[in-house]
């Protein structure tokens, strides 16, 4: 599973990237961020709060309860600002 | 334009890039060759310095490389399926910005006028709520990433 | 832009003119200068090789000498008036013109995108109803004046 | 008095524009218009229906009503079709 971050969800976490593998209980966007929040603080601190997270599978535009899977892209962020 | 097989076909092109673009061109382009087309509407996005009250001497724009022509492509797809266009043309850089430079530029050709406006005027408000950028400014404080806007939010549910 | 006294000022140029303009060079220069712009909004008209259900091979734009610029100008104005704008640009052509050539270019330039819309829809709303232009057309049938269209002058009042 | 014609109305009085001297008891644009229908068939046919026909005194749109002296140019034409 490939996870991207974001902004400042890419700063906090330090990555802008990383490929994990959590365990098979991880079934949605909600449950993949509650198994990162466990991670370290780094992680706990940058998914303290959801509510202005945003979330991408396979680069469409998804929601904590979308379904996910070991091939998947998951990308999380904060809401867009461009144009 | 209407194809061969009777049915309307609308071109689309999306550019994601960190180069400059020449507008006047793509306007150009957005008609070249097509003598049914009555107006293009195009709207140009430019980096502003202030940005909250605050100075900005510049702006960068990060975004999702592979999401990002995807999803600009179904905003167009979608203005073509509201409205009957001959023709869209969205440009959006990325990257270092200075006060002054271009940003982004929607294009959008046909018939008549009012499709032609609304047509651009959607694929802003959507671009703006859909589209995978953001923007960190550059200010006397520090860096900041720019905040969404709730009134973009509206805009873009208004359509 | 904000003058030197506070208030707020808008460049206005207008142009009626037999000669093409250039797009691009007017969009920029609406934004030159002026880092508080965050928006350019356009409008091209282009002579189209219909109309009224009949191919035109080309069209004749008379006016009225004096009074076009005076009218263009006190549009704009109104424009200036009603929206928060940093520049205005409308060219006008006349004479004879062919099938996918310019007619009109308007531009506005503001700080944000819905005035910086808002008041290019307008101008051509109101350019469309009260600028003394009249549109000729060559059909096969012959040559006729375009009819003035109560969808225009209802375009025109909803501003 | 200065008359401009445009569009059809300049093709069916056959003139862009004359200088007239009308009559004192010409004071509004509607009277004008009535004295210039006496002048021959071609104003009667050219203003047989003012329905279609759009004013401008001065070079500012203006009305039937609107009242007009010596010095004024007064526009005749039909309703306007650009941009």
């Amino acid at each position: 599973m490939k996870l991207l971050y974001f902004a400042w969800l890419r700063q906090r976490t330090g990555l802008a990237e990383e490929t994990v593998s959590p365990p098979a209980e991880v079934r949605t966007v909600a449950e993949l961020v509650e198994w990162l929040r466990g991670r370290g603080p780094g992680y706990a601190e940058a998914f303290a709060d959801l509510r202005p997270i945003r979330v991408a599978v396979n680069q469409e535009f998804a929601r904590f309860d979308t379904a996910i899977g070991p091939g998947d892209e998951i990308a999380l962020f904060p809401p867009v600002t461009g144009g | 334009m209407t194809g061969s097989d009777g049915t309307a076909t609308c071109r689309i092109d999306i550019a994601v890039q960190t180069e400059d673009f020449d507008v006047g061109a793509a306007i150009t382009a957005a008609a070249a060759g097509d003598h049914g087309v009555g107006g293009v509407a195009s709207f140009v996005g430019l980096v502003r310095d202030q940005g909250g009250g605050e100075a900005v001497s510049a702006m960068t724009l990060e975004h999702y490389p592979g999401m990002t022509e995807k999803a600009l492509r179904t905003i167009a797809d979608e203005a073509a399926r509201r409205w009957p266009l001959d023709a869209v043309r969205i440009i959006h850089r990325f990257g270092r910005l200075l006060p002054g430079e271009r940003i982004v530029l929607v294009v959008t050709a046909s018939a008549h006028r009012d499709a032609a406006f609304d047509a651009c005027r959607f694929l802003m408000d959507w671009l703006k709520t859909k589209a995978p950028f953001w923007k960190q400014e550059e200010t006397p404080d520090g860096e900041r990433w720019v905040a969404a806007k709730a009134e973009d939010d509206i805009a873009a549910d208004r359509w």
